[in-house]
């Protein structure tokens, strides 16, 4: 054993997340540090996720790197061909954690790990999207079921702005939603090559699927007022608008579960549905988002020891259930799950309806199309996309050919992506 | 003058009032705003008038952005490029302008140059020299020697890293530079016959000439080193180091939060308010330290 | 201009120099070698063996026709902002320089915007210019959209440039009136001898005379315009380059390319190019303060 | 062609009165010289009359009608500063014709008028060229030209010669002074230069500590001063006053008796200040008079100066260069009655003594023509 | 107390050349002045002198030791700039006391030394002020009391006068004077006005376009210039210079031919250039003589100069209070041939004529002692 004074070995943990996500990731470290005694992490927010993976970078450039980095989904396959980690299998092993990788949920593991099916990184905070509904104003406008489709949610958002509403749908320019996730569940790809996955050589393709009509339905609604516009440099996101209950139905990730339970006054009754599917389409499972934690190379052994202990403290039964309980992101084991499920968590406000989340990430099995997306620079298509969809529906730009252009810049990307990594296999 | 110019004057103090309107005018709705309650500062229209919120919203806002370190954090890292630049740019002028030497006109231009490319443009690979600084060293020495060095000096997260490359520009130097040149070639060989050496001649004259400029170039790079944002967000991964400006976009009510505006902006006034002060209580000698050396 | 050169010494003025050149060569030269090496090679984000190619780069970025929109919105941004900077220092000069009682207060006020940093101001801004909430609601209530920086690229043009004439106003201000102040007081009572009242005299005598300032704060506020720190900070603290890039200017979208498209190569490509722009404008900006002597 | 009137003319900045009560008239086409040390008010009486100076109390009148209230370009009097104050950014054409320009005189007019204007001060040559690329004396023509175009009642000048070299300053006291012949404008010249005073006025204002000490045609000045300020401030080197008092008609200086003429005897008693020029000042042919030590000797080439002290005070006399004088070695003087310029002692007013006036002027003799 | 030798020094900036071999010599303790016109040299001169410029050729030697290589310190010499160079920051006491601080002088001695100092140059009352605070008269003090505080054996003056008025220059003077009495050091001082040179010189140097004219006492210098440069650069108003060649022992000016003495007869046929000052030339009592037709007259008080127009050049004569002259009048004058100056024409080298030499200097009667 080590003697009473020895130096606990440091390493640090830098993350995305900030406010109140912000601090229940600090108090995660505080229960690890307190834990034991060999190892102390200490984390630190960026900021937000782009800054994470940026900082992350500058500083992997720089050789000043943290053992271990929280990577949003965007950022997976920029990190998987860095060769600036150590695959999580790899680790767990050389520091002697016998882990149950199938444990793990395959929808949420298939992105992060190779085709072969090796975890590269581990699976953190999860989520995906779902739709919020302002319950109370439904009853007020007459509206019964909670939609399926999205005619249901037009059909909805007229009764609503029949009642008075002036806002009944609120959406903003986020590709999270409006394109990864309606792919997905819509079956249709992103990209060729298996959204990526079998090569560096793959293309955006949004702009021949069902993503344009989706658009053009939106556009729709946005022209009948139905459907809203709010973003930040309009003065309030869609969240805000949802909890000030100023639009009564908006798309968001259920990580914002426990913030928007916590926001909305006393009273109003409020519900999250899986993404609303065209009618007639057979829905697919959604994508995981979130991000996942990667162990980057370069650090000295002892470090890595602590990290494998972190992420093996992380990966407990009461860890999991307890993160899942003080944010809105969902348990990523099914043991985890399993467990939530028993003890009757899902069962009772406020955590009510938080299982549609997994339900929606395994609902089917993983396909081409829902696996994951493998592109490179993906950060960048995103803006590509939400430039566009931003020109679309604030400077009624045509749908079509602004999608074009988008796809055309972001595969005029994805080949410099190509030719950057020029020789490598995607394994 | 003997004018009745009732027509002027009344467009006179029309035209420094909207001036007035303009420029201050946004002062007054932040304290408005930073005053209000939650309620009152989302109302539609907005009211002008302050609130009585104003301590309250400012220290949400101060344990929201943990301004209290921030600032600690910002005064120094302000402080140490304000006297950093003042002192270093000012030996750089002087070897620019007092000496007969064949590398002036080198040292004159290297420094100008860098006027023209901000760090912003050049901010990644500033990085990597502040994570390790003897690179540049280490290559040449490998280089010319063939022997490799391991030592390494890392400024990520530490004032130096925070300070050093800010200093590492030209403002300071044409100040400093135009000021000299402005002085009397009788100064220094009125010295010059009463003994004194170049060095002498810099602390005995030079400093204490310098005066104003020394204080317009404090109140610039105060300003300067105050509101630096890219490099402190990129630099700074620790945050025992953070700064203000950093501090800044904790502050924004939350992405999916409630819009308190009100919080946000007391916290943003805070920040605000100490370069403010500097350009308030030092503005005599910075307008004419600044004038006097662009004339 | 040269000085009658005083003091010899081969090794003092190296002595002197040498902190601040050496900071310069750190912080200066070695990245700015690293940004020229990357602009002929494919950068890889992590860092690692990067394959040259020659002037790839630059073809990408010509292409670009993005590239040249924030060209187009750099000058837009630079020359517009620097216009009316001036031209608000310029109007408040006159009045000021009239010394009217009360004008030493307004005199005091106006440089106050400079010393906030341009996030800051621009956070502000975004909540007293939100089309939703604040002043522009108002303004929106008479008519909807009629202030709508989320929705219309020129009202967010607008609403950069407005933030940036904010802060720069002030400090324009300041050098016209000193410049103003320097206008001999004779050359004033001439012109009124001669007939001529205070707009005329204004129009006829005192703007003219402050052609070398004007032109100094030109070049200046341009400069700032294009490459300033504070540019970078006022458009990414409010419209983060859009709506749909109408505000992309090109320092913003180089730290975009950089950080977002982790496209090192493409930045420095842009960067180098942009450093040649302002190594024109300080050119112009040099020879004419060598030559300013004008009128003397 | 105006006269100009001003009657009891103060002026104070805050609670300081810079003017304390000044009354002069000038007459219609004079040519007069406002002269007296730095900060005796000059300009400010200068500028009270062209409108750039509220007048604090008093009035002024330029051709009968009072302008106290008048704008500047309302009262019709032209400035030439003394720097000229051209304006530097318009050429030689337009700095001239700028006045025109804002009365709205039409461009053809105008071009006449600034060409007609040009030739008269010899500036047809020059009329593209800026102020920065004309010399001191053209400068000088075109500030001239300026004031000339606008065909004005009343010239006034503050101190337009006194950035000039002397070689400059002496051909432009000639220009102003046939400018001046032939426009026959009342003009106003101010200075302190008095050799500028004495050869440019027909009539000379002598101010002090905002005062007017005395008026009169320069040569009268010259040798009637009527206090010791202004016997002391005309004349280079200045005139030498010692105190002293009358007794038994004569005036006791530098342990000599110097007799004074029969009617000076009447003020037997009085406590004055007796003043003699240097040049008056005659080297005793017999070794006693008034006596005082040479202090040091200036050699002008043409003659030189005696500096000596007599009974601790200063005194300067001329001498021809015959005379050799060591410092230190003691010197008799003769101050001749009919030289003396007597001032009460405590006024510093000029006691006008008749029969031996100082003034030779009267007699002229005619210059035998060739 | 050192004599100053300066052996055929030059001076180049870059290609043009400022200097062209300068040779003179300054005795232990004499007052030397150096004269001439604006860009001669003067300042180079002095520079070189004092080591605060480099001799391109030649040697400077101070008290016999070759100071070429020395820096300023090491001289010995201590300089009283144009505009004083007073340290502006610091206080009189400061400035004065500056050369001992640098030189490391205990705090008291140097407390001591500056009371001393200031004393002698009567500033013990303003040790305290700013230079800003005081006169112009008090700050040349300061900066005479810095550089005596030094004991140098060399003084060194570059136009220390030049910017001050008329009448402090002449109580500077007088000052300057005094002190070079007292401390005896060699003394250079230079300056572009004629009178502060004359009245102040134990020797002239004349420069003109980086060469030495002429070197003598002044009053020789202003009897026999030794050249027309030196002829028209000292006096005022300057020497009437005309061009004439030697007829039949007389020259030919202003239709009039006057006669030289007969050793001038000698040069017969000489082209030459004839020369009076003004204060020589005479109204003729007869109407005959040199014709001129005046232009305008300077009334001085003292006397009157008239202008005149003599064949189309300029000519000047100063005369007496009598006569009135009116402008366009034409007038006879006479120029006694021992007043005349010859210089050959081309070279403008003065022509000395043996006997009927202009100076009068020789024959001066000794002072009747008292
Ligand atoms: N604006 C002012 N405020 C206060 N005092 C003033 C102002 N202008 C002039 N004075 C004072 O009034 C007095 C007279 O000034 P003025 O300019 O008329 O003198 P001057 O005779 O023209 O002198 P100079 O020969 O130096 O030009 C001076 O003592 C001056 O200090
Ligand atoms: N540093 C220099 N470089 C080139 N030329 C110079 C320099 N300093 C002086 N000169 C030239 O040398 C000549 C002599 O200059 P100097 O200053 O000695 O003149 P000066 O006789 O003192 O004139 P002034 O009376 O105007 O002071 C001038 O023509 C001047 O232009
Ligand atoms: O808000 P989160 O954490 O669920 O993440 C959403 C997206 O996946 C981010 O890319
Ligand atoms: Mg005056
Ligand atoms: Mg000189």
């Amino acid at each position: 054993a080590a003697p009473a004074f020895a130096e606990k070995t440091k390493f640090e943990f830098w993350h995305g997340l900030s406010g109140d996500l912000g601090e229940r990731v600090q108090e995660a470290c505080k229960k690890f540090n307190d834990s034991q005694a060999d190892f102390e992490i200490l984390c630190t927010s960026q900021g937000g996720y782009d800054t994470t993976l940026q900082n992350t970078i500058a500083a992997y450039r720089a050789k000043k790197q943290p053992a271990i980095a929280q990577i949003y989904d965007a950022g997976t396959l920029d990190m998987m061909l860095s060769k600036a980690f150590v695959p999580a299998k790899k680790l767990m092993a050389d520091n002697g954690y016998k882990i149950d990788w199938d444990n793990y949920f395959p929808g949420i593991a298939n992105y992060y790990a190779t085709a072969g099916g090796e975890l590269l990184s581990f699976p953190f905070n999860s989520s995906t999207a779902v739709i919020y509904y302002n319950m109370s104003a439904f009853e007020k406008a007459g509206v019964t079921a909670k939609p399926e489709t999205w005619e249901d949610v037009a059909e909805a958002a007229k009764k609503l702005k029949a009642a008075g509403y002036e806002c009944p749908m609120a959406f903003s320019f986020d590709p999270w939603p409006l394109m990864e996730q309606f792919s997905a569940i819509h079956d249709q790809p992103i990209a060729t090559e298996a959204n990526g996955y079998k090569g560096l050589n793959a293309e955006l393709t949004v702009n021949k699927t069902k993503f344009i009509d989706e658009l053009k339905f939106f556009k729709k609604m946005q022209d009948e007022k139905l459907f809203v516009v709010k973003t930040k440099q309009l003065g309030m996101d869609t969240v805000p608008a949802f909890t000030s209950q100023t639009c009564q139905i908006t798309m968001s990730s259920i990580a914002d579960h426990g913030t928007v339970g916590k926001t909305l006054p006393e009273g109003v009754k409020w519900d999250v549905g899986m993404l609303p599917v065209f009618k007639g389409t057979e829905r697919k499972k959604s994508l995981v988002g979130g991000a996942s934690l990667w162990v980057l190379a370069g650090r000295p052994e002892a470090e890595y020891k602590g990290a494998a202990a972190f992420l093996n403290f992380i990966a407990q039964p009461d860890m999991v259930q307890w993160w899942s309980t003080v944010t809105g992101y969902i348990p990523v084991t099914k043991t985890g799950f399993e467990a939530m499920k028993k003890n009757g968590f899902y069962d009772k406000a406020p955590y009510k309806g938080r299982e549609i989340a997994i339900e929606s990430l395994t609902l089917t099995q993983p396909s081409e199309n829902t696996r994951g997306i493998r592109l490179g620079n993906f950060t960048q298509i995103r803006k590509e996309i939400s430039t566009a969809l931003e020109a679309i529906y604030m400077q009624n730009a045509d749908i079509q050919s602004t999608i074009d252009q988008a796809v055309e810049r972001s595969n005029q990307g994805l080949r410099r992506f190509e030719k950057t990594y020029a020789g490598e296999k995607l394994n | 003058m003997i004018q009745r110019t009732p027509f002027a004057d009344a467009l006179t103090y029309g035209l420094m009032i909207l001036g007035f309107l303009l420029l201050i005018g946004p002062f007054v709705v932040v304290i408005a705003g930073a005053s209000q309650s939650l309620q009152q500062v989302n109302a539609v229209p907005f009211r002008f008038m302050p609130g009585t919120h104003f301590l309250e919203n400012a220290s949400a806002a101060w344990t929201r952005g943990d301004l209290g370190h921030a600032m600690v954090n910002s005064l120094i890292m302000a402080t140490l490029v304000t006297v950093g630049k003042v002192a270093l740019s000012a030996c750089t002028a002087f070897a620019i302008v007092f000496f007969r030497s064949p590398l002036k006109h080198l040292f004159f231009w290297t420094v100008f140059i860098t006027l023209m490319l901000p760090l912003e443009v050049r901010v990644v690979p500033t990085y990597a020299v502040a994570a390790d600084m003897f690179t540049p060293f280490r290559l040449l020495i490998q280089f010319l020697t063939g022997i490799e060095i391991k030592v390494e000096w890392n400024l990520l997260n530490s004032y130096a890293g925070l300070v050093l490359p800010l200093i590492a520009t030209a403002t300071g130097t044409f100040l400093y530079r135009q000021f000299f040149m402005t002085l009397p070639d009788e100064l220094a060989e009125a010295a010059r016959m009463d003994g004194s050496g170049p060095v002498r001649f810099f602390f005995d004259m030079l400093v204490p000439l310098s005066r104003t400029n020394i204080l317009a170039l404090t109140t610039i790079m105060f300003v300067y080193g105050w509101n630096q944002y890219l490099w402190p967000l990129l630099m700074v991964t620790d945050p025992s180091y953070k700064t203000m400006m950093m501090q800044l976009r904790a502050l924004l009510p939350a992405e999916n939060g409630i819009p308190d505006w009100n919080v946000t902006l007391a916290g943003s006034l805070i920040i605000m308010l100490p370069p403010v002060l500097v350009v308030a209580i030092l503005q005599r000698w910075f307008v004419r330290g600044l004038v006097a050396s662009e004339k | 201009m040269e000085k009658r050169s005083v003091f010899k010494s081969t090794w003092l003025p190296i002595v002197f120099a040498l902190p601040q050149l050496t900071l310069i060569l750190l912080f200066f030269y070695w990245p700015v070698a690293a940004v020229m090496n990357w602009a002929f090679t494919l950068e890889p984000p992590f860092g690692g063996a990067a394959e040259f190619v020659g002037l790839d780069n630059f073809r990408e970025v010509f292409h670009d026709p993005f590239y040249w929109n924030s060209v187009l919105v750099s000058i837009i941004f630079a020359v517009c902002g620097a216009l009316s900077a001036i031209f608000i220092g310029l109007v408040l000069a006159l009045a000021v320089d009239r010394q009217l009682p009360g004008s030493g207060f307004f005199r005091f006020l106006y440089i106050l915007p400079f010393a906030v940093a341009g996030p800051a101001g621009g956070i502000a801004f975004r909540f007293i210019l939100s089309p939703e909430r604040g002043l522009a609601a108002i303004l929106n209530s008479i008519e909807p959209d009629l202030w709508n920086p989320a929705k219309y690229g020129s009202h967010a043009l607008a609403f950069v440039i407005m933030i940036f004439i904010w802060k720069w106003a002030g400090y324009t201000f300041i050098f016209l009136l000193a410049g103003l102040q320097s206008v001999p007081r004779a050359l004033i009572e001439a012109a009124a001898m001669d007939g001529s009242g205070p707009i005329r005299r204004a129009i006829d005598i005192q703007v003219p005379l402050l052609a070398p300032t004007l032109f100094f704060l030109l070049v200046t506020m341009m400069t700032e315009g294009f490459v300033g720190s504070d540019t970078f900070g006022m458009v990414h603290a409010t419209t983060a380059g859009g709506p749909n890039r109408a505000t992309e200017v090109m320092v913003y979208r180089i730290v975009d390319e950089a950080f977002h498209g982790l496209n090192y190569s493409g930045a420095s490509a842009q960067s180098i190019v942009l450093i040649g722009l302002i190594m024109v404008f300080t050119f112009i900006q040099f020879r004419f303060i060598e030559r300013r002597v004008h009128y003397k | 062609m105006a006269q100009i009137d001003i009657r009891s003319v103060r002026k104070s900045y805050g609670k300081t009165q810079t003017l304390h009560g000044v009354d002069l008239i000038f007459p219609t086409g004079e040519f007069v010289v406002i002269l007296g040390p730095s900060g005796c008010g000059k300009s400010t009486l200068l500028r009270m009359i062209a409108g750039l100076e509220e007048i604090t109390a008093g009035e002024i009148a330029i051709g009968g009608t009072v302008v106290n209230r008048l704008e500047p370009r309302e009262r019709g009097c032209a400035m030439v500063f003394q720097n000229y104050a051209l304006y530097p950014h318009m050429s030689v054409a337009d700095n001239i014709g700028y006045a025109l320009k804002v009365a709205g005189v039409p461009k053809a007019e105008r071009r006449r008028r600034i060409e007609e204007t040009a030739s008269i001060v010899g500036l047809s040559d020059y009329l593209e060229r800026k102020p920065a690329a004309l010399s001191g004396g053209q400068r000088q023509r075109v500030a001239m030209g300026r004031a000339m175009i606008r065909e004005p009642k009343v010239f006034l000048f503050d101190e337009p010669l006194s950035n000039l070299d002397a070689k400059l300053r002496v051909s432009m006291r000639a220009e102003i002074r046939k400018l001046h012949q032939r426009l026959n404008a009342t003009s106003v010249f101010v200075t302190h230069d008095q050799v500028e005073a004495m050869t440019l006025a027909d009539r000379l204002v002598v101010m002090n500590k905002g005062q007017v000490e005395q008026v009169g045609q320069p040569l009268d000045i010259y040798h009637r001063p009527a206090s010791t300020f202004v016997a002391s401030f005309i004349g280079s080197p200045a005139m030498n006053l010692m105190d002293s008092r009358i007794e038994g008609g004569t005036v006791r200086i530098g342990g000599h008796a110097v007799r004074l003429s029969p009617a000076a005897a009447s003020l037997e008693g009085r406590e004055i200040t007796v003043g003699i020029r240097p040049e008056q000042v005659r080297l005793s042919s017999n070794g006693t008079g008034v006596m005082a030590v040479a202090d040091f000797v200036e050699e002008l080439g043409s003659g030189r100066i005696v500096h000596a002290a007599m009974e601790g005070q200063a005194f300067a006399a001329a001498i021809g260069e015959e005379v050799r004088v060591q410092p230190g070695q003691p010197i008799a003087f003769e101050l001749p009655a009919e030289h003396l310029h007597l001032f009460d002692r405590e006024s510093g007013r000029r006691i006008e003594v008749e029969g031996p006036a100082a003034s030779p002027v009267a007699a002229v003799p005619a210059l035998a023509l060739s």
